[in-house]
Parts: C-alpha cells; structure tokens; sequence
C-alpha cells in the first residue's frame, strides 16, 4: 500500500472535434510502484501519450475533455487539484521525457538555463550558482562531455541525441518520484537509443524513481520494464510481467506486434506475421472488441459485446474473448512461438 | 560578423547606386519643372537662366553624373524650390521631427500590439480573444487620416484635450502618434497572435509547462521572445519607412517632417531634394533592415550568418 | 494662466498653407512669400486698399511725359542692423532681380523700367537699366512707356531694397534663416523661422512708424490642411483665416456664414477657362461661345463656391478703375442663346447631333477645381446635350500640357499684380506671350493692347483696353466664370485686418481691441 | 451469472477479421478545402467577415442600378445631411452621397481586386521561378525587389500616371508596382520549404520539368499562403488609392471611390460629417472584413490552429 | 553464377554548403547492385544514407564519381529527356507516408503523375484501367483513385507510395527508410509487400534502413555507413555473424531484441570514431565479397580479434 505512487482508475478521456467526439481513452487501469517501470506500447493512436499526458494534466482543455476515472498520485486525486497545484507537482513530482527532442528545447534558449529553470520553479532556497553547479551535475549525469562549455550553448549546437540527454536533465532536475517518457528514443539512432535506455536505467536504480515507459518498439520494452501494458483503441488489452508478454502472450494483437518484427536471428525465407487493415476510428468506436476487425481468430461475440479483463495468473490481465473458458483453444502462432521457443533455449543453453 | 557586416554593406552600396539611377531617370522622365507656377512670370529667358543656373541644360549624363558625385558625397546641393536651402539641412531640419513622431508611434504600436496579441493568443477563441482582435483590426481598417481628422475634431476641438495641431511641446506628440501608430499596433498585435499561438502548440511549450511553469510563465520566459521574431522581421522596413516620416500625418497636423518635403518635393520636381532624399530614405532603410537582419542573429541563435564562417 | 501679459495682448495668431519657398524679395514668385516679405520689408510706397501711400519714399514727382519718376526717402528709414536705407539700396535691389545670374522668376514686373528687360535677357547692360540713385535719399526711375500702375508696383516686393553688404556677403544663403543675416527694413523682423512649422514676426522698434505699429508679435502658424486651419481658428488659436494667410474653405463657408463671421471684400482676380483654339472643335468660335453662355455662373457661385464671387461676363474685374460696371458682353446662363450658337457651330463643323460632341476639361487634381469643373461638365451635358470628361492630371503634367496646347478646355485663376487691367489682357497680346496658352492671336487686339501702352491719357487707355477686351470677348479664347472674392474669417478683437483687392494684408496697420 | 447464460457456444465460433470494415475509408471523401471550409465556417469571426463583404458586394452591384439618381447626378439639393430621401445625405454639389458611395465600392473594389490579381499573377511566378531556382538567381531576383521597394513608389506612380493619363486602369497597375514583391516574397519562402518536401521529389524522381512541379505542387501546395495574402492585398490596395486620392491621385471625376469621397469628405469634417462618415465608415468596414477572412483563412488553413 | 551487375556507384562524392568548409554527406563511396538482389544499407542517422540514394537517382548535381545504370554512365549532366528516361528505369519509395504524397492530390493524380510526364495512357480508360491495376497492385482497391492521401492511414499511404514508384514499371528501386514512420504492426504489410514485388516482377532494391533486424530481413547484402563512408560491405549473414568494422559490431550490439531475458544481459559495444589519414584508408576483402573499408593495420587487427572470439 505504501509504495504504491500512481493508481490510474477508469480513466476515460476524450477530445472534441468537429468530426465529432474522439474517444482517445476508454476505461484505463493500472498501478504503479516506487522504483518500478511500467511499458505501455501500442500502435499509434492508440491512446498512449494521452493517457500519459493525463497524469500531469497536459491534456490540452479544449478540446480535450477529462470524462471520467481517478488519477491517484501520492493519494491526491491529481484530476481534482487547482491549476496551482497541479502546477506545484509538474516537474517537481513528476517529471516528463517528450518524443522529439530536436523541437523539446526552446530554441532561444541557453541549455543551461533551460536547466535551472526547473530549480527556478520548484526550489526557489537554491542559490543561482547552486542551481548552476547542480545542472552541470546533471548533465555530466546523463554524460554530456564538458558541461561546462556546454551549459552555455543553445540547442541548436546540439545533436539530437545529446539533446534529448538534455531532456532528461531537465527531467530528473527535480528528482521527480515518477518518470514519465514518451517515445524517449523513437526519433534516435539505435546506438545513441541503446545508451540512453542504459542510462535510464542507471538513474533508476540509484534514484528509485518509477518510470512509465511508452513506446511502441517491443524491443525497447523488453530492456526497460517490468511491466507492460499493451493497448489497443483507447484500452489495456493486455497487461502483466515482462515476462508474461513476451513468453505467455495471449492476446492476439499482442501476437501481431510480437511476430510483426523480425530480429536478427529471423528466417528472411518466411513471411512476417500481419496484423490487416487499420485501427477503429476513435469517434466512433465499434461495439464489442474494438481489434475483432482486425482479428483472423475473432469470435462472434467479439462483434456483440466487449471483452471483460481476463485474469491469466496474478500477473497477466487479457482483455479478450479467447480467455472465456468456452472459447475455441488458439494457440500462439507459430512464427512466434517459433521464437519464444529459440530465446527460451538459449537461454536455458546460456544457463 | 564584422564580416558579414562589410558584405551586407557592399550590397547595400550597391543597391543604392542601382536606386540612385533609377530615380534619376524617373524623375527627369516625368513632366514638369521646379520653376512651374500658376501665373507664369517666367519669360523664356527666365526659363533659360534658371535652367542654366541649376545645371538643367547640360546632357543628361553630365547631370546624371553630377547627381552620382553628389551622392557620393552626401551633398545634395540647393533645393531648387527652396531658394537658398541646402537639401542636406532640409532632411537635417526634419528627420529629427519624424523620428521623435516616429519612435513614439512605434513605441506605442508595438507595446499596445504586443500585449494584444499576447492577450488575444492566451485567451484563444474566447472573449478576450474576440475583444483584442476587434481592436487590432479596427487598428488596421480606419485609414489614419480619417482616424487623425476624428481625432483633431473630438479630442482636440471639441474637448481640448490636446492641441490640434503644430509641432511644439510633448503634448504635440500625442495625437498624430497615435493616428499613426494606430495601424501598426493592429498589425503587430495580429503577428504576435499568429505567431503566439503557433509557438504555443510547439513541443517546447509543453515541454515549460511540465516544468510547473505556470500560464503566464510560459508566455513570458519562453514563447514570446521566439513568437517575436517574425515581428522584428515586419519591424526592419517599417521603422525605416516611419521614421522617415508619414506625409499624411505630418500634413493633417502640420507638422514639420521629411514625409512632406518628400511628397512635395516630386509635386514640385524638385529634383535636388527628391534625390537626396530618396537616398537618404534608402540610407535608413538598409541599415535597418540590416540592423534587423544582425539582431535577429542575436535574438535566434540558430540562425547562422552568410558569409561570417564561425 | 489667469494674467494675460501685455506681450500676450498685443499677440496676432495666422496661419500660413505652405512654407514660404523663400524671404528674398528678388526670387519670390508668391503670395506666401509675398505675404511675409511685405511686412518685413518696406517698399518705395504702401498699397493701402488702392491709396498708394508713402513707404520709405517721402514723396515722388512723375515727369510731364510719364516716363520719369523722382522718388525722395526719408532720412528715418533704417536696415535692421542699424544702416539707413538709402536709394542706392533700390537701385541694387532692382538691379539685381533683373540680373539673369540671380534667376529671379519674377524679373519680369520690372520690365517696364527702361533697360530692364534687355538686361534681364543678357542682351543690355546693367548700367543701361532706368534706375539711378542720385544719391543717398532720391533714387530716379526711368520708364519706356508711361505706366500708369508703375506706381503700384513700387509697392510690390520684387521691388523692396536690399542690404547690398549683406547680399553680397552671401547672395543665396542670407534669406534662408531668420537671425542676424536677415537685414529687413519693415514694420516687423522675422523673429524665428522653424523652416515648415511656424514663423514669428517681432516688431521693429527702430521702425521710423513704429508708434503706429500696434502688434508685437506675430506668431504665423505653417498648415496646409485646411480643415486643420479651420479647426485651429475655431479652437480660438488662429486670429484670421483668409487670403493670404491660409484660406476659408469651400465646404467651410457655409458654416461661417450661418455664424455671421464670414467676410467677403473683392479681389482682382478671376478664375477661367482656357480654350486651345488650335484644336478641332474648339477653333470654332461659336462652339467657344456656346459653351460660355451655357454656363450658370450665378447657380455656381450659389449652391457650389458660395464665396459670394460674381459671375464673370468679362475679363477685366470690377475691382479695377474703369471696369466697374458691366460691359454687356454676355448673359450669364443664357442657354438658348447658347443652344442657337451650338446649332451654328455644329453647321460649321458638320456635326448632325450634340451628343456627338465630346470636350474635355482639363484640370489639376485638386478638389475644389474638380467640383467647379463637374458643376459645368453637367451644365453643359444638360444644357447643350454635349458631352464633357474631366481629365484631372497631377499639376505640374497640366501645366506642361496646358503649355504645349494639349488639352481643349482647361481651368486657371489670374490674380492681378496690380490692379490695372492690363494686368488681364497683356498675356494674350500674341498666341506666344507666356501665360496665353490658348494660342489665340488678334492683330487688332494686339494693336491696341500695344497702343494702350504709350498712351498717357487715362481715360483714353482705358478705353482702348475696353475695345480690346470686347474684342476678346467676341472671339471667346477663354471663358470667364468668375471674378474671385477674399473670404476670410477673423476673431472679434482684431481690428483692421483685411485684404485688399490684391489680396495683401498689411499687419501694420493692425490692431487689437482688449479682450 | 446471467452473463453466462447469454453467452451460448455460437458466440465462440470463430469468424474471423473482418478486414475491409476497417479498410473502409469514411463515407464522404473530404478534400483538403472541404476540411479548410469546415472550419472556416466555425470561425465567427470570419463568418462575420464573409457576411459583410457579401452584403456590400450585393449593394455595390444593385445600389446604383436600382437607386432613382445617377452617381453624378446633381439634384439641386446642396449639402443635405441624411433624410429619408438621401439616406447619406448630399454632397457639394448636390449629389447624392448614398448611390454615390456604393459605385465608390464599385471603383474601390474593382481597384482592390484587380491590384491583388495583378498581384497574384505575378508574385506567383516570379516567387516560385526564385524559390524553385535558388542560388544565384534567387539572390538577384530578390536584390531586385529590395531595389523596387526603396525607390520612392510615388516617383513611380506618377510618372505611371502621366504616361498612361490618369485613369481606373493606370491607378490599378500603380498600385500593384509594388504590391507584387510581397506576394512574391511569400510565396518564395512557401516555395523553398515546399521544395525540399519528399513529394516534390518524388516528382522529380518522375523527371518532372519545373514547370510542372510548380503548376502541379508547388502552387497548389502555396494557395493557403497565397489566398490569405492576396485577402490581405485587397484591403491594401483600397488603402492605397485612399492615399493616393488624399493626394489629389484619385480618379477621375465625377466618378467616386471611396478614397476620393473619404478625402474630399475629410475636408468637410466640420460642416458635413456624412461625407466623411459614410465612406469612411464602408472603408473600415470592408477592410475589416477582408481581415476577419483573411485572418480566418489562415486559421483554418494552419491544421495547428485547426480544432 | 555470373550476376548481372545493374548499378555500379564509382567513387559518389556529394558535398553539400560551401566550397570551402563542404558538409561531405557521401564521401567516396562504391558499390555495385546485381540485378534482382536487395542491398540493405544502414548506418547512423546523418551517415550520409539518404543522399546516397538521392544522388543515383539523379535529385543532386554528385560532386565527383560515376555512376553506371545496366552500364550506362546515368551520372553527370542530364538533358530533360535523359532524366525522364533514367525515371522510367529508376524509382523510389520515401521515407515520411505523410510528407511524401501531396496532400492537393487525389491517389488517382499521384500514381498516374508518372505517366502525364512521360506522356503515357493518353487513352482516359487505358490509363484508369492501369491506375487501378497498380492500387490492387498494393492491396488498395480502385475505388480509392478518388481519394485524397491524408484519408489513408500511414500503412495504406505507403502503399501508394510503392504504387507510385511501380507505374512506370522500373527495375531498381531505391526505398528510403520506407518503414522507419510506419507503425509496427504495419511495417510488416508493406515489408511484405515488397518482398513479393521482388520475388513477382525480379525488381532490384537497394533498402536503407536503421532498423538493423529489419534490413537484415530483408536484404541479400548489407552496406553499413558511417560519416558518409561505407565502412562494411557484404552478405547479410555474413555481416551479422562476422562483423568486422567495430561500428558494425556497435550497431549489431545495440539493435533491441523483444526478449526480457537477452536484454537483461545484453552488453552494448561502445565505438569511439578514431580518425585515420585518408591515405591510409582502403577497402579490404576479409571474407568472400565482405568488405571492410580501414587502414590495413586496424582490418588486420580487427580480424584478429574476430578469430579470437
Ligand atoms: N489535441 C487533440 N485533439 C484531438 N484529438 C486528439 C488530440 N490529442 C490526441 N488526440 C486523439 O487521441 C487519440 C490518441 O492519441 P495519442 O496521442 O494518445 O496516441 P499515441 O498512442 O500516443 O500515438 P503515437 O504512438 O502516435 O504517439 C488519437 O486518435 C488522437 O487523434
Ligand atoms: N540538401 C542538403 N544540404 C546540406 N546538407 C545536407 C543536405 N542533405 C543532407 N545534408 C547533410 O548531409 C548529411 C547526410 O545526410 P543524409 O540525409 O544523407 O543522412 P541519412 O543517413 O539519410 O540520415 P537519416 O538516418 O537521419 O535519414 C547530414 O549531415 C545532412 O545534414
Ligand atoms: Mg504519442
Ligand atoms: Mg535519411
């Protein structure tokens, strides 16, 4: 009970636009401990950023509209707080790491000062030089050679990854309890993205700051989280370990983000696993299992009525008909089992 | 920088000489002289001595080159309407009048339209934002000498508040600034919403925002200095074409600035002063823009100089 | 601000519309510089309202055949720094106004001393030029024909003295500033010249009248717009509104005369249309006619200048000796009389309907001369079934095409010099002389313009000048609409102010009651 | 349990994705100027702006057609204010100030229109041949400009005047001397971000000619950029000849536009106000409502600003 | 087997800014394409990757080398007409879904720009007919010639790219990072796809991606470029079991794996750029046409080290 930082309930956000009204978030749960990683992956669209954004009340009003559900933080209902004090708690508390970090930074702006800014705001005891030689701190934290020099650079003079360093800084600045990034890496290289998860995860453990971790590349994921939550038109379809996802998935969207990729020891003779056709319209979204659709093993019921959150084991949630005890047995598909089965021997072979 | 300066300048020296010589020619290409009058006193003979006496009857290119030895030299010679006046004193007598008309129109066009705009972009699409636009673009739809002929009628006439015209204490300011900058303020306050408000959908905004940095603190440590860098931009030519004075205003309130000898000066053909000062008018305004151009590399640190390699 | 200091009391506010292009007698060529120089500088003689008074002349004796004349200066007339003002002064003034190295535009007014115009051409010499000072305090003037204004224009400012060291010190520069250079010889001294803004005039205590100079100062405010002059006068701030300094607007006239305040006194003036009578159409002299007469002069005056003007039916102003009366060249508004003379010119040019006539009128942009000119152009369209276009160009384009006869029917005002008639019917002696533009010549009315010129019998020139302006009025060159009036405005506690048929004002004269 | 008992085995039997539903694309295809459109429309202000222009344009067209005066017809009736009879009174000359005003909106708009298309025209191809071009001859085709702009425009205009005689036509391509040079820098700046966009290349991957690349792309890709100048370019031009009329430029008379009126009305401003209000007043209000759809256009033409 | 060598890029030189402080994007570089095959080239972001593929198809002036199409020199200037003939042998599919069909247009006017150009299917139903073919081509139906791009999703937008770059039925196509914007599950479809155009129509490809598992996937041979050099070059098993230039073991390194249990223990190789004189450099055989481009001091190491792992 105690560490428990963030409880997330029924959360359900939508946005008004003259198409009519989108349904960006439809019913999320999910909870967070201190010093724990949560990965929420999805196709784009799917409700990642919003649901995220929500947690620091980022959510543009108008025309976003926050329709119902809590968003526990430090036991404070964060959706019930003044401006003041959501204000109070953003940057201080929780913390944030955007996508892009080539339009993150001001512009005009000295790296430095974009830095102390946050002390600025949230301690204001800090003395300026302190305040300095913290930043320098914290870029040399998340290894930026030659703070000094670099303190007072614009980030024009900066590449993108050592500017989404910067980000970073300026997100553990405060020493937030919670961490939230949204697609920290997408727009990196793989070698600067393999660095700076490295470097999360470091921060991590000598800070014992919870993270939540959205992306939609399932490799990153594995490297980060201990848990993951995958969500599909607005909802958690499927929900649990690490572990669970990746060795026991059940959900076959999950399948086909899984088998969608190939890696590195993949057979380039076989075809990629596919998930068809696109995601629901969120204006109007269908009735029943918004993924039936897309769904080669859709039930019938999968268009009639929406699937409850199947419990797996203590550890693994699915939001899928094909958990109901009366549901035909379809096991994984091949392609992915195929691979589940070489990564669980190798490393028995390693062990 | 020192470096990019001197090749701005170069530029600019030529651009003046290709200026130079294209007003030359339109001026001597237009029809009429300085010493036309109504009731013509002036016999052929006058004629002939006049022209002789101002160099009008030597060829063309010896009077073009005449007229590019005094631009290289800053001398304009006498003004051939005003008898015994140097041209260069005419501007030297004046520019001062519409620069201080000028500064104060754009002291008040940019600080009354910057915080329209502001206050337009921050309370987008609400009242706040209908009311500033309202203002702004009644700013810019009232053409400033019906709004300067209002203005002398009401607050000069009617309620004496301020004198109505003439150029003497710092209460003459007022009015004609006004009626002057009212536009530009409409203008400014546009620019700054637009750009305000695109800066405020930008990452960077939302990146201060989840810094705990609160509505107003957003605006003012991060994206008004960006939004305002396209208005700088709009600022170059203007403060050059204000400061180099408006006729309409400084006609409707009789005031002594360049924009009326301007004016008055191609009614009159008077072709010394149409040169000097359509030089000096282009004078002013390359160094603006140029002074424009070098505060933007101050105001933007991305943007990199031409010719300055680091 | 309760006291009103004495300085305040004796206070005249004016305005002027353009800055003066400049203070040196010999270059003007206006009524703004003109309405300056007057008072800063002191002719031979004063023009009060007609009465040619004693200036810095005592007295002047003309010789028996008119072409001599004798002026005698006080010995109390001194320059500004202290000098007398002697006859050598006039003579160097005069001298060099015609001396074609000064280029003065208006050399021309002294043409009727002998030598003069020969000299100003670059064809006589200075020392052959009519004017001697015999010495320090009689200056003799010697004239080709006698001139019977020649006596008016001694008050004219081309013909104000000079301060020759002065001048000579700086022959350009020495009128361009108010200050020590300036060396004036008038009731008043230019205080200050804020050059387009505004002059001060101070009174001259060493003036030999001063005594019976009342103003001191004389604050002369440069504005343009008139609706600013107007508001300014009405604000209180200006004292007189009206020729020469700044004008009485058209569309304010009304307004002041419903308040009782307008003035109108008449002036030798008169405003016309020129007719090029090298065009096509109108070379035909009854078409010429047709038009004058379709013009309702009255109806115009009336409901669109409403200055109180009068309908010109001649050419020569009633203000002028001689001419007082009507001379019944014409009705005005006589459009079936018109409409007969129409039917012949259409027979003479061929020409089955009127609406086939097209004439352009020609003017400069300028807002009271397209209103006369849409006035007329629809009294002809209604009148005479012809067609009229206004084609309204920039000013100095009209002048020029007015010069090379490029147009058919364009406007002009003459405002006498001096108030003779001659000062009407010279500039159409030949189809060259300068201002005719019209190219209309006459050999009869050429004879007598040049017979008027010797003859010394008063009554018998004008006479001449009658038959000559019958002449012109039977051939129509120029179609006289009317003869202009002063309008002006002035506050209640001014007294003493008001232009004279020139439309000079002498601020001398002036005074002011207390408030 | 009732849940249970709705679910009956039929419910569990596999039928698959239905591929082609989520394929299916909305039923109305909406084109980029439907959705521009759309939220133009909501913009209040704009729609206030469209309304205005549209009832003066129904006034320019109808008023002097329908009206019992001529514009330059003089009624004898001097210097009227407002009655019922002359509902903008009269002027000087005894016309009548209300049909005079709507062929003054005629004269105003025909000038406003033709300049901006004038305009257009040739800032359109003279900023995209720059921009598409680049280097050096971007570099002098737009020195040329920088030169255009500080040569004194009136010079320009009335030697312009003079050699066409004065006239509705010659005040039009005044007034667009330098009106073009905006319009071309704008679409320069459009052009060279456009340029370097991927479809551009593409097209050029095709071994498109530059011609083609600019009717098909670059322009159409501009137009959002182009209209609301050339919105903005109309009201300018009005401006314009208001000045130019203030400096006795105008045309013609006994034809108005609004310009002439306002000038000459300005003058009277103390004894007939409604020769200056009324034209003023249609001034400020077209101009106003070029702005609101100018400002409108851009709005819904900038998917940021788009809700 | 003798190859038949489609495209050989001699010593691509592209030099970007000014004369005297150049950007060299791509810095002599050469390679050769056999027909039918897929050459995959991956490196970091800026390596000079994208230009590469710009400057064969002729969208830059190249600064210096030679560039051969089925042995035609197609680098250097062009005449109008020489550019349209090389579009008709040479394609390419773009990287952005969004950024790269014009929004002002239907997919009917994107996919049939090719043939206005080149003055084909003047005939409106041969030239529906043909649009139509190539939208069920990529698994659209004809239907969608009506429709603007932005109604597609990113997937279905890719597939009017590829549609695209098919109408004027050229042999070699050069994809841009065709799924690096696209979502996971949807990468797949349009991988797929081309794969089959590949195996169907024996199109050639060269495919640049950082997406090291899916280049891999994907390609016959690999070309890693670092700082506009390609460092390594060879068979893609071969790069992948046998790396040699110690970027290309870098990047093998860092590519994520979607398993908890590999990530957990995964040890990233750091590289550190060392710079060497350009006369040392040269291209090394060390295996059977796998190329590594290093001082020959440095090959002979890293080989070294290879063996004794
Ligand atoms: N400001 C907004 N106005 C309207 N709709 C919005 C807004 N922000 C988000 N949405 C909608 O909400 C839904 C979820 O968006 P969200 O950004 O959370 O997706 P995501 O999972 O983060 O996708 P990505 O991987 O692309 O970042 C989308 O359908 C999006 O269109
Ligand atoms: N048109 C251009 N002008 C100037 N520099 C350019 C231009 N195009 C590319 N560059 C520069 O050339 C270098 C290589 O760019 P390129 O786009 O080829 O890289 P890339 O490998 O495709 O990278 P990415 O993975 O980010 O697409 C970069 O440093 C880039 O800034
Ligand atoms: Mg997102
Ligand atoms: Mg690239």
């Amino acid at each position: 009970m105690t560490d428990k930082l963030l409880e997330v309930k029924d959360l359900h956000i939508s946005f008004k636009t003259y198409a009519g009204k989108v349904h960006a978030v439809r019913g999320v749960n999910f909870e967070l401990k201190k010093g724990e990683t949560l990965a929420i992956v999805g196709e784009s669209g799917s409700g990642k950023s919003v649901t995220s954004n929500a947690i620091m009340r980022l959510v543009p009003q108008p025309p976003g509209i926050y329709d119902q559900g809590e968003i526990i933080f430090d036991g404070k209902n964060i959706l019930e707080l003044s401006e003041d004090e959501v204000a109070q708690i953003r940057g201080n508390d929780i913390a944030m790491i955007f996508q892009d970090p080539m339009t993150a930074l001001n512009p005009t702006i000295k790296i430095g000062h974009q830095i102390t800014e946050v002390f600025n705001i949230h301690r204001k005891d800090i003395s300026k030089a302190e305040a300095k030689k913290r930043a320098i701190e914290l870029l040399t934290l998340v290894g930026i050679p030659y703070p000094e020099e670099r303190f007072e650079q614009y980030p024009h003079e900066f590449s993108g990854g050592m500017r989404q360093r910067v980000v970073i800084a300026i997100a553990l600045a405060a020493e937030p309890k919670l961490l939230i990034a949204d697609e920290p890496t997408t727009a990196l290289d793989v070698t600067i993205q393999a660095q700076i998860l490295e470097l999360m995860k470091e921060i991590q453990q000598t800070t014992d700051t919870a993270i939540i971790f959205i992306t939609h590349d399932l490799g990153v994921v594995a490297n980060v989280a201990d848990k993951v939550a995958v969500m599909y038109a607005g909802q958690i379809v499927e929900y649990g370990s690490a572990n669970e996802i990746y060795y026991n998935p059940k959900h076959p969207y999950t399948w086909g983000l899984l088998g969608s990729m190939p890696d590195l020891d993949s057979n380039n003779e076989e075809v990629l696993y596919t998930i068809p056709g696109a995601p629901p319209n969120l204006i109007d979204p269908p009735k029943g299992d918004a993924f039936a659709p897309r769904n080669r093993f859709a039930l019938a019921i999968d268009y009639e009525q929406e699937p409850p959150l199947f419990k797996v084991n203590d550890e693994h949630y699915v939001k899928s008909w094909l958990m109901h005890e009366d549901a035909p047995h379809i096991p994984v598909p091949e392609i992915i089992q195929n691979r589940i089965d070489r990564y669980t021997s190798q490393t028995k072979g390693d062990a | 920088m020192a470096k990019y300066i001197l090749k701005r300048v170069g530029h600019s020296l030529l651009s003046l000489f290709v200026i130079v010589t294209v007003t030359f020619f339109l001026m001597r290409l237009a029809p009429g002289n300085p010493f036309a009058a109504e009731q013509q006193v002036v016999t052929p003979q006058i004629q002939e001595q006049l022209n002789e006496a101002y160099g009008l009857n030597d060829p063309w290119y010896e009077q073009y080159f005449t007229y590019v030895k005094n631009v290289a030299t800053l001398d304009f010679g006498e003004s051939m309407k005003y008898r015994g006046r140097s041209t260069n004193d005419m501007i030297a007598e004046s520019f001062p009048v519409s620069v201080t008309l000028g500064a104060s129109s754009l002291l008040f066009a940019i600080g009354f339209g910057v915080l329209l705009g502001v206050l337009s972009a921050m309370y987008h699409n609400k009242a706040g934002d209908y009311i500033a636009t309202i203002v702004a673009v009644l700013g810019i739809s009232i053409p400033s000498f019906v709004l300067a002929g209002l203005m002398q009628y009401q607050l000069g006439l009617q309620l004496g508040w301020l004198p109505i015209s003439g150029w003497k204490s710092n209460m003459h300011v007022i009015l004609p600034s006004l009626a002057l900058g009212l536009g530009y303020m409409g203008n400014i306050a546009k620019m700054t919403r637009s750009s305000l408000l695109e800066q405020n959908t930008s990452e960077y905004v939302k990146l201060a925002k989840a810094k705990g940095l609160k509505k107003w603190g957003i605006v003012f440590k991060h994206s008004l200095k960006n939004a305002l860098l396209p208005v700088v931009t709009y600022l170059g030519p203007l403060t050059a074409g204000i400061l180099t004075g408006s006729f309409v205003i400084e006609n409707i309130f009789a005031i002594p600035g360049l924009g009326r000898h301007f004016v008055q000066s191609i009614n009159n053909r008077d072709y010394t002063l149409i040169m000097g000062i359509t030089v000096f008018f282009a004078i002013v305004l390359l160094i603006a823009v140029l002074i424009v151009d070098v505060l933007y590399v101050f105001l933007d640190p991305r943007i990199q100089l031409e010719g300055d390699d680091n | 601000q309760t006291t009103v200091s004495a300085q305040d009391a004796a206070t005249l506010n004016l305005s002027l519309g353009a800055e003066p292009p400049t203070l040196d007698p010999a270059l003007a060529t206006d009524s703004t510089s003109g309405s300056i120089i007057r008072n800063v500088f002191e002719g031979l003689t004063h023009n009060n309202h007609g009465e040619i008074e004693p200036g810095v002349a005592e007295s002047w004796e003309e010789s028996e055949d008119g072409l001599t004349w004798t002026f005698t200066l006080r010995q109390d007339s001194t320059w500004s720094n202290g000098d007398p003002v002697t006859a050598n002064d006039f003579e160097f003034a005069w001298k060099r106004a015609l001396n074609p190295e000064t280029a003065s535009q208006y050399a021309s007014i002294l043409y009727p001393i002998a030598g003069a115009e020969e000299f100003n051409s670059g064809e006589g010499e200075e020392d052959a030029v009519g004017v001697t000072a015999v010495d320090d305090y009689t200056l003799e003037v010697t004239l080709n024909n006698p001139t019977p204004y020649f006596l008016e224009l001694t008050s004219f400012y081309t013909f104000m003295p000079v301060h020759q060291a002065t001048v000579e010190a700086d022959a350009t520069g020495w009128a361009a500033e108010a200050g020590e250079t300036y060396v004036t010889n008038g009731a008043f001294n230019l205080d200050t010249w804020n050059h387009n803004s505004d002059l001060v005039l101070a009174k001259n205590a060493e003036y030999w009248d001063a005594d019976n100079v009342a103003l001191e100062t004389v604050n002369i405010q440069i504005i343009e717009q008139e609706s600013t002059a107007n508001a300014e006068f009405q604000a209180g701030n200006l004292d007189y509104l009206g020729t020469p300094y700044g004008t009485v607007s058209l569309d304010s006239i009304d307004m002041y005369r419903a308040n009782e305040q307008l003035n109108t006194v008449p002036y030798a003036a008169i405003y016309w249309y020129k007719l090029n009578t090298t065009d096509e159409l109108m070379q035909n002299v009854n078409l010429r006619k047709a038009l004058s007469l379709a013009i309702d002069r009255q109806g115009l005056i009336d409901n669109v200048i409403k200055g109180g003007q009068l309908p010109a039916l001649g050419v020569v102003p009633p203000t002028i000796e001689g001419f007082e009366e009507d001379r019944g060249y014409m009705q005005d508004a006589a459009f079936d009389e018109a409409n007969e003379y129409l039917a012949l010119a259409m027979e003479e040019l061929g020409i089955s309907d009127p609406s086939e006539i097209t004439v352009s009128i020609s003017i400069n942009d300028s807002e009271a001369h397209s209103t006369i000119a849409q006035f007329i152009q629809s009294g002809w369209a209604t009148n005479l079934g012809i067609n009229a276009e206004i084609d309204s160009t920039e000013w100095q384009v009209y002048l020029d095409r007015l010069n090379v006869l490029d147009y058919q029917v364009g406007r002009m005002g003459w405002i006498a010099d001096f108030n003779d008639a001659i000062s009407f019917l010279d500039m159409y002696r030949t189809a060259d002389t300068g201002n005719n533009d019209t190219g209309w010549e006459n050999e009869e009315y050429k004879n007598l313009i040049d017979q008027s010129a010797s003859e010394e019998d008063p009554a018998a020139r004008t006479q001449m000048l009658l038959d000559a302006e019958a002449i012109f009025m039977e051939e129509t060159p120029v179609i006289p609409v009317y003869y202009y009036t002063s309008n002006y405005v002035i506050q209640d506690h001014v007294q003493n102010l008001e232009p004279d048929a020139l439309g000079n004002v002498s601020l001398k004269d002036v005074t002011l009651s207390a408030e | 349990m009732t849940e249970e008992q709705v679910l009956s085995q039929k419910n569990f039997e596999i039928v698959g994705g239905r591929e082609e539903d989520t394929d299916v694309l909305s039923e109305k295809s909406i084109s980029f100027w439907g959705e521009v459109m759309r939220a133009f429309i909501r913009n209040k202000l704009a729609i206030v702006g469209i309304v205005i222009l549209a009832i003066i344009a129904i006034m320019a067209i109808f008023v002097p057609i329908l009206s019992p005066y001529d514009y330059a017809e003089q009624t004898g009736v001097y210097n009227s204010p407002p009655t019922a009879e002359f509902w903008f009174g009269t002027d000087n000359l005894g016309r009548d100030v209300f049909v005079r005003s709507w062929v003054g909106a005629r004269i105003s708009l025909l000038i406003g229109i033709s300049a901006a298309i004038i305009n257009l025209v040739v800032g359109v191809v003279y900023g995209s041949v720059s921009g598409l071009i680049g280097g050096r001859v971007d570099n002098i085709m737009m020195r040329i400009c920088d030169i255009l702009n500080s040569v004194p425009e009136l010079l320009i205009i009335i030697l312009l005047l003079v050699v066409l005689q004065q006239g509705l036509v010659p005040m039009i391509i005044a007034l667009s001397l330098t009106g073009w040079i905006r319009m071309a820098r704008i679409v320069r700046a459009e052009v060279m971000s456009l340029k370097a966009q991927e479809y551009v290349l593409a097209s050029r991957t095709l071994g498109a000619s530059a011609a083609h690349l600019i009717r098909r792309h670059l322009i159409p890709n501009a137009m959002g950029s182009i209209i609301v100048t050339m919105t903005l370019q109309i009201p300018a031009a009005i401006f314009n000849e208001a000045f130019l009329s203030y400096i006795g430029l105008g045309v013609t008379p006994p034809l108005a536009s609004w310009g002439t009126m306002a000038s000459e009305g300005n003058e009277a401003i103390l004894t007939a106000p409604w020769r200056l209000l009324f034209p003023a007043l249609l001034i400020s209000i077209t101009i106003f409502g070029f702005n609101a759809v100018g400002d409108g256009l851009r709005d819904a033409l900038d998917p940021k600003l788009r809700k | 087997m003798e190859r038949k060598k489609l495209l050989e890029v001699k010593n691509l030189k592209q030099y970007f800014g000014k004369k005297k402080n150049p950007v060299k994007a791509v810095d002599g570089i050469s390679f050769d394409i056999y027909e039918g095959e897929v050459l995959g080239l991956v490196g970091e972001s800026g390596s000079g990757k994208s230009t590469t593929g710009r400057s064969i198809i002729g969208l830059y002036n190249i600064t210096d080398g030679e560039i051969y199409y089925d042995g035609k020199l197609i680098s250097g200037d062009k005449s109008h007409d020489e550019a349209k003939e090389l579009a008709t042998n040479i394609q390419m599919i773009f990287q952005d879904p969004y950024a790269s069909l014009n929004p002002r247009m239907t997919v009917g006017e994107i996919i049939s720009e090719g043939f206005d150009i080149h003055g084909l299917y003047k005939n409106s139903q041969e030239r529906l007919d043909r649009i139509s073919e190539l939208l069920t081509s990529v698994g659209l139906n004809s239907e969608h010639a009506g429709r603007y791009a932005h109604e597609f999703s990113g997937g279905q937008r890719q597939r009017i790219g590829i549609a695209r770059a098919l109408a004027l039925e050229p042999k070699f196509i050069i994809a841009d990072e065709p799924i690096s914007a696209l979502d996971v599950s949807i990468q797949a479809q349009v991988v797929n796809l081309m794969k089959q155009f590949q195996r169907e129509q024996g199109l050639t490809y060269l495919f640049i991606a950082h997406d090291l598992s899916m280049v891999k996937y994907i390609s016959d041979r690999i070309a890693v470029m670092y700082r506009g050099k390609i460092v390594e070059l060879g068979y893609a098993d071969e790069i992948y079991n046998n790396p040699v230039h110690p970027y290309t073991k870098s990047l093998l390194s860092a590519v994520p794996k979607p398993d908890p249990i590999s990530e957990s223990k995964r040890q990233r190789v750091a590289y550190s750029h060392e710079e060497v004189l350009e006369e040392e450099l040269a291209t090394h055989e060390v295996g059977p046409e796998h190329y590594v481009y290093a001082a020959k001091t440095d090959v002979d190491r890293w080989v070294g080290q290879q063996t004794t792992i």
